[in-house]
């Protein structure tokens, strides 16, 4: 049999998700034994089109992005999408919640037509995404899982289920007892709520599940005393681009 | 004369952290062109910030890039502090230091070992390295999950961290972790020595090439600055961070969505190398004693000894975490809930990161809700240091084949080690022709 | 104490394609132990390192040495075993559940009414009472599907229809562009062209969830007794032993106390159907 | 009744002699709150604690148990595992360890779990009376205040000392081996005794359900189709949080993992929960409990009423613990029975 190949991608982005691969060390040297990496830019210099498996981090930002995204999906049996920017716009899409104008002019001043930008959006906006890898950044161990689904011919399963299962798993004290609040209520799981074990709250990163109880959640962060510039906020982190209660 | 025309252009050059490229057009021997570019896309972090509490705006800086997300975490944390006058504890000080130690020694290893390594081994990257050198792969694996691994207990992780909040730590490391952190540090001498001796080995293949330039970073009295100091340069010159923006005028050039800084001279550098030049009395003993081995003497003019200058501090960090480890533990780890009440102020600060200075400054009001954001990356500030070096260079190995013009060029960028993706945290400043 | 969880290793002696989604696999015990089911009972399938699935024995008790699946393409498991060939090796737990009255229904009449992917079950009853025809009265077997292109065990339906101790009728929803001469609807346009004496005949009903509602109707409706009728129901049994509570019909364990119901036994849960 | 004594001090070396022995598994202070976690040495122990986070459960049944090895390639190769090993549990609360029991009862019947039995056949479990009841509790409610059995050894503290009382030969034992205990005087018997008719009043008086226990049962049958099951629902993220911290609910799902190496790989099952929206979906997608309500009513009904039926008792123990995680308040079985009771 021979081994699969593999490119990865970057567009708007802090590449960290591409980190949190080179990160595993001797497991993606193991994993070496099964696939060819093509392309990576992060880590090595040569570069082919003739891929079967493509990785991209990072949102598509402006047109130019588009024909680059094109490109990928016309050459790759298997596109996968790694971490929040390319999986839901993540803290890209802060931008999209207020004028493109302004914001544009805010930071270029005058001359701002000069930089070609447009609302920040996933990898699906734009090209048929097959996998989604979440996160910001992805986990390590979820690459790998994966690949070998990948690899033998099995679904890859991502929970759908909220954060705070996972944060009960993990014994954590909730949040909201501590006297902060998060979204974790409304977060896709799959990161074993690895933000509020670490002493912080859940910000989002995974997006939300596919029926995320949005309303109950604004009213639960109102009665925890949130104004609603304050809720709308919490929601906008991450899921500025997915949308929030109404 | 053969290679006196070159046509180079190098899309995306790799094994730096995003986008650049280097185009260079040369005919009959003249040089007509030589450009470093930016093209990575412009992700407008200051535009992201307004608007968000002060609990928050670490979190969504930290995503300027993930390689520096420490760093950038730190610097963010130290503003939001100054805009509020929060003070921190001596045991948050001294976590913190240990932070940028993690930082830096997991940046460092991963540049020394996985990125520039394999130009002096002649291959495209530590892939093949694998099986032809398993040794030496597994001594830089080694090191680079150490360094990780004490980013994941001091930080909470590595990419993006988690403990690390305002006025202190959202959750800390046990004395026990402690202890066992440290004696895991202890046993990282041989295998920094032993990545020593290899890059010794290669570094014949370093280009001499030498291009007087000022050097910038911090600088302070007790120790080898990296979490805290004032400005200085090599052409003289100290003051607070406060006065950043005298020390980095930025401005922009058509070729890139990052934008160039120079102080007095067209040029300045940031990074190991600036901090060697400026500062590496205060280094450890051993780490002095690795520089003056591998021939790394200040002042250093030749950025190519910039990896070298990061393999001395990769000596120093691991040192100098071990006697930071046994001052909290002399002191006991105690229980800190930091308690900030947020006022309105404006606030700058610096930290030294793997690739230089890096500045963030916030104002706030008195909600805690940010009104106003800049931020002052390491590699922008080395851009107009690297276009410079390079105007220097191509005349002098212009007569040489293309590829190696290309491959010393390539090298010269990754010795900056640039963070690309971290520059182009937005832009704002004129456009020059 | 043997683990609940081991299964023992088996081998596909056959595989062929049954239609674009249904793939046939004739699976031996390596121990050499008869598989000892009963119709109607199911098995959990182990692809390793991929996972266990519940799937129906579509072959009748009488079959020795070896027995039948039939498997949809749904999911990791079921996709996994499809690219599998004869000389794999699987896993294989079971039989597991509760099973068709082939004892009560002895000198009695039989109508079957399977649709779709519901023969496979249902086959095994078909077969066993083929194979005992004496000992039963009447026997009636109704079969609807999609298009001609899903229908499976097509040799078998062929031979049924021949047999002149068997009413065989069957019927597809919509006949494509295909040459099908036969019935067109759905399976309870069935239900006129038969006559039953509804006190001496049972009727077994499988099929997918949906259908369920439909064809009990016509059954009572022909006044069959409702503790006459019986259902096989699907449900997620991941253990197949009563522990994992995946398979729940309100409190009813199915892969327990089912997956073959008497209808008189689950008119009151509002889940079962 | 018969007890014995341990002054504090005893009752720590006790504990300390028992960590040099073996493992022991007890309470500890967590961020404020409680959990049981490995002890490293007797003085992290505590015992006037109110509630832990997670039950105890999580040592008779881990949230992650393998239940076969095997290996694809070169040949097909499966392997029962079993995973048990002797342990020690301390601190066990009365609620608790009658969620325990009712473990053992649900995983013996039928079909014997042997991951499970040989798991709770290592373990030998101190319990301890309460002496303060976290704000949610109605254990008083569910018959859980007392429990005969179960625990090896259960401790009370006296005021400063601690009557040991013995529930089996084995706890006998391990007292008679490791511990400097003396006989308890009729004054502490007395002082056991009032504390112990005392429990009854430990739970806050409106944390209490308004009927008996088989009451409860008959009160959501006559509700079954009640507007409270979908009203509530609506605030329902379908977390599953109130099924994962209950000390009665045993769900679990069974994964696959394969190595990297792609030849060797393992079967273990995890926790799952009922209110989690893919519980009842199987492969070809037909979710059969899709809608929130239906699940949000099949715990109830499967605390109070299936289990209750095999096990003559509701599976609930009144801990409280799933009223207290459910931040938009609609998992609290003292709310939701006394509003059906209400009903007409």
């Amino acid at each position: 049999m021979t081994k699969p190949k593999v490119a990865f991608f970057d567009f708007a982005s802090c590449e960290g998700d591409q980190l949190q691969i080179a990160n595993l060390e001797e497991k993606l040297l193991e994993l070496l034994e099964h696939v060819e990496v093509v392309s990576f830019r992060e880590v090595m210099k040569e570069h082919s089109d003739d891929y079967d498996i493509a990785f991209i981090e990072g949102s598509c930002t402006r047109e130019a992005d588009e024909a680059r995204l094109k490109k990928i999906r016309s050459n790759a049996k298997i596109v996968v999408a790694i971490g929040a920017c390319a999986t839901i716009a993540g803290i890209n899409a802060l931008k999209n919640t207020r004028p493109l104008d302004q914001v544009r002019k805010e930071v270029y001043g005058d001359n701002a037509k000069w930089y070609e930008t447009y609302a920040a959006r996933p990898i699906d906006a734009v090209i048929t995404v097959d996998f989604k890898l979440h996160g910001c950044p992805i986990r390590g161990d979820e690459f790998l899982a994966l690949c070998k689904a990948l690899l033998t011919g099995q679904k890859f399963v991502v929970p759908d289920y909220p954060v705070c299962a996972e944060c009960k798993l993990a014994e954590n004290v909730c949040v909201f007892e501590k006297g902060m609040t998060c979204v974790g209520p409304v977060t896709r799981a799959g990161c074993g709520a690895c933000c509020v074990t670490q002493g912080a709250v859940c910000w989002g990163c995974r997006g939300l599940v596919d029926d995320p109880n949005k309303n109950a959640h604004k009213e639960v962060l109102d009665k925890y005393g949130l104004k609603a510039e304050e809720v709308m906020n919490k929601f906008n982190l991450y899921f500025a681009y997915q949308g929030g209660p109404k | 004369m053969s290679g006196a025309n070159l046509n180079i252009d190098l899309h995306y050059i790799t094994r730096v952290e995003g986008h650049g490229n280097i185009v260079v057009n040369a005919k009959d021997g003249k040089v007509d062109k030589v450009e470093w570019q930016v093209p990575e896309a412009p992700r407008f972090f200051e535009a992201m910030v307004i608007g968000q509490k002060w609990d928050v705006v670490h979190h969504i800086t930290s995503r300027i890039c993930g390689i520096c997300s420490i760093g950038h975490t730190l610097a963010s944390l130290k503003a939001t502090e100054a805009a509020m006058g929060i003070k921190i504890s001596e045991q948050t000080l001294d976590l913190r230091r240990l932070a940028v130690h993690a930082e830096n020694l997991q940046s460092h290893v991963l540049h020394i070992g996985y990125l520039a390594l394999p130009d002096l081994m002649g291959v495209g990257s530590v892939i093949p390295l694998a099986s032809s050198h398993p040794e030496e792969v597994k001594t830089v694996v080694r090191l680079h999950r150490l360094a990780n691994e004490m980013s994941d207990l001091i930080c909470g992780r590595t990419t993006h961290p988690q403990r690390l909040i305002p006025g202190g730590f959202a959750k800390l490391p046990t004395e026990e972790e402690l202890e066992n952190l440290k004696k895991r540090l202890l046993t990282a001498e041989p295998d920094v020595m032993a990545v020593a001796k290899l890059v010794k080995a290669l570094s014949p293949k370093l280009p001499a090439f030498t291009r007087e330039t000022e050097y910038v970073g911090l600088t302070c009295d007790s120790e080898y600055a990296l979490y805290d100091g004032d400005l200085a340069s090599t052409d003289g010159g100290r003051e607070p961070v406060s006065k950043y923006l005298s020390w980095t005028n930025e401005y922009c050039v058509p070729q890139s969505t990052a934008k160039y800084t120079k102080r007095k001279r067209g040029s300045l550098m940031v990074g190991a190398l600036a901090r060697f030049n400026l500062n590496h009395a205060k280094l450890t003993k051993k780490a002095q004693a690795l520089a003056k081995d591998l021939g790394l003497v200040a002042p250093c003019y030749n950025p190519y000894m910039n990896t070298v200058a990061q393999l001395v501090e990769v000596a120093h960090g691991f040192e100098d975490a071990v006697s930071i480890i046994d001052s909290i533990l002399k002191k006991g780890i105690k229980d800190e809930t930091p308690n900030v009440k947020p006022k309105a102020g404006k606030g700058s600060a610096a930290v030294e990161v793997p690739r230089g200075i890096l500045i963030h400054d916030y104002t706030y009001d008195g909600n805690g809700v940010c009104t106003k954001a800049n931020c002052i990356i390491p590699t922008n500030q080395n851009h107009s240091n690297i276009q410079l070096d390079m105007e220097a260079l191509v005349p002098r190995i212009i007569a040489k084949p293309q590829k190696e013009v290309e491959l010393a060029l390539e090298m010269l960028v990754r010795a900056y080690d640039p963070c690309i993706s971290c520059s182009t945290h937005y832009l704002k400043v004129e456009f020059k022709k | 104490m043997e683990s609940l969880y081991r299964p023992e290793l088996a081998t596909i002696t056959k595989a062929a394609p049954m239609t674009a989604t249904e793939k046939y696999f004739e699976i031996k015990l390596n121990s050499g132990r008869e598989l000892g089911h009963k119709p109607g009972q199911f098995v959990e399938v182990s692809v390793f390192g991929v996972g266990e699935a519940p799937i129906s024995v579509s072959s009748s008790p009488t079959k020795k040495g070896a027995f039948d699946l039939v498997i949809r393409k749904v999911g990791n498991v079921t996709g996994k075993i499809h690219n599998m060939t004869a000389g794999s090796t699987i896993g294989i737990r079971g039989p597991f559940g509760t099973h068709f009255p082939f004892d009560e229904t002895k000198g009695k009449d039989i109508l079957f009414v399977a649709g779709g992917i519901g023969l496979v079950p249902a086959r095994s009853f078909i077969n066993y009472v083929l194979d005992n025809r004496k000992d039963y009265n009447r026997v009636t077997v109704l079969f609807g599907c999609r298009n001609p292109n899903e229908r499976l065990f097509t040799d078998e339906l062929s031979l049924w229809a021949k047999r002149d101790d068997v009413e065989f009728l069957e019927t597809v929803d919509k006949p494509l562009d295909t040459n099908w001469k036969g019935n067109c609807g759905v399976i309870t346009t069935l239900f006129p062209k038969i006559k039953i004496e509804p006190a001496n005949t049972f009727c077994v009903i499988v099929g997918p969830p949906i259908m369920y509602r439909f064809v009990i109707k016509e059954a009572l409706d022909k006044h069959i007794p409702r503790h006459h009728i019986y259902v096989s129901l699907e449900r997620r049994m991941k253990c197949g032993v009563g522990k994992c509570g995946h398979c729940q019909i309100n409190g009813v364990y199915c892969c327990q106390e089912g997956p073959v119901f008497k209808y008189s036994d689950i008119t009151h849960l509002e889940e079962a159907l | 009744m018969n007890a014995k004594i341990l002054t504090k001090e005893n009752l720590l070396s006790f504990v300390q002699n028992l960590i040099k022995t073996g493992e022991v598994v007890g309470v500890t202070k967590k961020d404020g709150k409680f959990a049981f976690d490995h002890l490293k040495r007797a003085s992290d122990l505590v015992l006037d604690y109110d509630v832990t986070l997670l039950p105890p459960k999580k040592y008779v049944m881990p949230q992650r148990e393998t239940l076969i090895k095997f290996n694809v390639k070169p040949e097909v190769k499966v392997e029962a595992v079993v995973e048990a090993t002797p342990f020690t549990l301390i601190g066990v609360h009365p609620y608790d360890l009658k969620a325990i029991n009712q473990l053992d009862r649900l995983f013996e019947e039928n079909h014997v779990d042997t991951n499970y039995m040989k798991r709770r056949e290592q373990a030998t479990i101190i319990a301890v009376t309460p002496t303060r009841a976290s704000k949610w509790s109605f254990w008083s409610s569910m018959n859980s205040i007392f429990v005969e059995t179960g625990f090896d050894l259960l401790l009370t503290d006296i005021g400063g000392r601690y009557a040991v009382e013995i529930g089996t030969a084995h706890g006998d034992e391990l007292l008679k081996k490791h511990a400097k205990f003396e006989e308890a005087a009729p004054a502490d018997i007395e002082k056991l005794e009032s504390i112990r008719s005392a429990l009854p009043k430990m739970c806050s008086a409106d944390r209490k359900i308004n009927a008996l226990t088989h009451e409860m049962t008959a009160i959501l049958e006559i509700h079954r189709k009640s507007e409270l099951w979908e009203k509530r629902a609506e605030k329902c993220y379908s977390c599953g949080s109130c099924n994962l911290i209950c000390p009665t609910c045993y769900c679990f799902d069974v994964k696959e993992e394969i190595d990297l190496n792609l030849k060797d790989g393992s079967r273990y099952r995890v926790w799952d929960g009922c209110l989690l929206e893919d519980f009842a979906k199987i492969g070809s997608g037909e979710n059969f409990r899709e809608k929130r309500a239906d699940r949000f009513r099949h715990r109830f009904f499967r605390k109070w009423s299936y289990l209750a039926a095999k096990l003559t008792e509701p599976a609930c123990v009144g801990c409280g613990r799933c009223s207290s995680v459910c931040l938009p308040d609609i998992a609290d079985p003292v709310k939701v029975i006394n509003e059906l009771k209400e009903e007409k």
